[in-house]
Parts: C-alpha cells; structure tokens; sequence
C-alpha cells in the first residue's frame, strides 16, 4: 500500500498491511509535526504532492528495498494538506522474517522518500510561512 | 508541439500558476522548456534551486528532448521532514536503474 | 510506560504515551510470533518472565537510551504467556526530535532486550517444545 | 540464614520448582547456592547453560556473599526474538555502572 491522503493516517491500518505468519518483526516510522524548527515556533505544515508520481516514486521504495534485503511487505502513507502540531505527516511500516531487515528498510524508506519523493511541506509559523526543502530558504518565504 | 507544463510548492507560488499547456517548438529540450518559463512567468526567472525534471512522471536528464503531449514536472528540492540537501548522485543513479 | 501484561498489545497506547508536541519522529517495532523458526513449524510461542525485575530492566533501557540519544519518551510492552501466530509479544515506541535518534534508540532497546532484560521464550512446535535461548538447544526440549 | 530462590524457564522446568526458600550458612557466596541447589534438585546438576545471576532484582557475580532474606534468581539465556548468544561483557559493562 503506497498512497496519499487529506485525511488523518492510522498505524492500525498499515500494520493490517504488512502483516504476515511468516513475519516475526516490524518497524514503523511517523513523521509528525514538531511545534519548533530553528528557533520558529510552528503553527502546522502544509504538503503538497505530485499525485501519480509520488505513489509511483513510494512503490518504488518497497522494491528497491526488496532487492537490498529480506523483507515481507512495505506500506506507505503520505497525508497532503494542513497537518496540525503532533498529527503524522507520513507512517511507514516494514515487516520481515528478523528485525535487522526490518529496521534497515524501513530507514531507507525514509530516508530515501526525503530525498527524491515529490512531496513539498510549507512551515507556518508564527510571522509567516516558508517551504522547506529550498536551498536558498528566504527566498521562497511568502507573506 | 504542445506540452503539459506542472509546477509544485514554490515553483507554483512563484508562477502563480501549477498547470498549464504550452506550445513549444519540436524537440525542445526540458532546459530550454525551463528558460521558456522564465518569460513566460517572470517569477520564475533567476531561481537558484537545483530542480529535478519528470516527463510523464519519471525522472529525466535536463537535456531530456521533449516530444508532443508530454507531461513535464518542475521538481524544486523536496522534504518531508528536516531539511536534507537533495542527492543528485543517488537520484542519478537511479534515474541509470531504471532506464 | 515499562510494563508486561497478558493480553493483546495495542501499538496506540504506545503511541499515546510517547507522543509529544516537541516530537517529530517515532520509530515503533514489533516482534511478533512467526509460523516458522530454523525449519520448525511453530504453533505458538510461551513468554515467561521476572516480575518486577524484567520492568525494571526494561525501564533501564529506557534511561540509558536516553543518556545516548536525544530522545523525548519511549514506551516498552512486554507479552507473558500464550502469542499465538502474527500476534505481538514485545512492541516499542521511542520519539524523539529527530529521525536518527529515534530509530537508533529503538534499535539499541530491541536488541539489549534481548540480551538482559529476564523473560523466556518457550516454542512450541509440531512434535515437542523447546526453550529459546539455551545455547544446547535440545538438552532442554521438553517432551 | 534463609534465602528466597527463584528459578525461571528450563530451570525451573528441570528442578520442578521455581520458587523457594532455602536455609543457607552465613555468608554463602551464590556460586556455593548453585552448587547447593545442585543437590537439592538433581534435575539442575550437570547444567551447562551460562547463567546470568540476580540479587534483589539486581545483576550481580557469581561470587556476590548473600546475606538473610536475599531473593537470589537465577537466569538462563534470555531471548525475545532469535536466538542471541549472551553478550557477557555487555552486561558486565552494565554491571559496573549501576554498581
């Protein structure tokens, strides 16, 4: 399961996913908003997705995964729109025969999703708003 | 040849505009697409991000040669989370990967 | 939260209790019984443990996860009895700031739970039992 | 003295007890309650499992002197998961440092 959405993501949900006889560990990762970012108090985060490409580029996670090591299943859930302080932005989970695959395919899921998935997240904060992710920061602050 | 033009985040901000179609001559490159733009949305012009490129959602070269009907994505860097510099090796490579 | 109970682990009461406004990662694992193990097919899994001295130990790897990483709340369940096949018998949640310490404080947990924290694992497989954890395995099946 | 003697898992499966009190001379180390035990239960003589001991929920060597009402456990290779060899370093390591 690899998608997008506007609404709240449950855990529960991708856990049902990646469940499995054969699976003896699974490591989950949310991201949520933190109500600080260098010194700015948040207020929420808006994403903003390329819908098509960035399910296409999450699958594309779950395989390159596969092929490094030996995992069950991979879900991930990306939620687009307003995210208020302390609600996840995104929860992946990875199920596996051991813990050791598990633990590194769920990293790498994240960490890779960061990089190269093509999901933007605008900060609001308190005095204004900002997309992160752009080199030059304060160049794309919007009043 | 006509093209589909989708700006994301800032790139849409600062165009003020995230999907368009735009007649282009044919074989033009996603670079001089990019240019275009510049004239065309005079927010665009002088950007200093490092973009991706995606032409019917996969990720391509900027010297990429555009053909009609073509769906051309403006990526600027991306993050989910902290601020993590995009690495354009990785992402090179795997654009290799995957043809 | 450091605690072992006998029923189901329910992976949002965990949440809830290492959630934070000030968090913006967690990373959750899950261990849990899988139909197979080094060629047996296991119909379920015995957890016994060392009350009192086991949530202690448990509560330890919390606080020395602590002094390594920087981490905002972690929470440990611990399964004692009967876990039947895709059933959790440990899950943790740790959340923190920031991704990395997350995931390398739950790692650290998971893995010194396994080495110190004093709760067995008795299989129970098709054709006998035996106690996980011996290094002569067989000397102490069971008939 | 008397002590309090936990046994858990294997042990306390091949002894046929898990917990009991044990009349002991003063001073005795928990390595002579071992071996004490021993004799007391034959299903436990000849064990070659590495053991990890506790007193009052507390790791502790094997050469550690009991004193009256000490609940000493005894604490065969714990595994949660797949089976890991008892890094017994690290746990002296720990040892150390919580005294």
């Amino acid at each position: 399961m690899y998608r997008l959405t506007d609404k709240p993501i449950e855990l529960n949900e991708l856990l049902a996913c990646v469940g499995d006889p054969g699976a003896g560990a699974v490591s989950t990762f949310i991201g949520a908003t933190r109500d600080n970012n260098e010194g700015r108090s948040i207020i929420s985060l808006d994403y903003e997705a390329y819908p098509g490409m960035a399910e296409q580029e999450l699958a594309r996670l779950g395989e390159e995964a596969a092929e490094k090591w030996e995992i069950t299943r991979m879900a991930i859930v990306h939620r687009i729109g307003n995210v208020p302080i302390g609600e996840a932005s995104v929860m992946i989970a990875v199920s596996a025969p051991h813990r050791d695959a598990a633990f590194k395919a769920c990293r790498y899921a994240i960490d890779e999703l960061k990089k190269r998935v093509p999901i933007w997240k605008k900060e609001i904060y308190e005095g204004g708003e900002i997309w992160i992710g752009s080199q030059s920061g304060q160049r794309f602050a919007t009043p | 040849m006509k093209v589909r033009v989708k700006l994301f985040a800032m790139l849409r901000e600062r165009a003020g505009a995230g999907d368009a179609v735009h007649e282009v001559p044919d074989g033009f490159t996603v670079n001089e697409l990019w240019n275009r733009l510049g004239d065309v949305y005079p927010g665009l012009s002088g950007i200093d991000l490092k973009l991706l490129y995606a032409v019917n959602s996969e990720y391509v070269e900027r010297g990429h040669r555009l053909a009609d009907g073509d769906e051309v994505a403006f990526i600027p860097p991306v993050s989910g989370g902290s601020p993590v510099p995009v690495d354009r090796q990785a992402v090179e490579r795997r654009m290799t990967c995957t043809g």
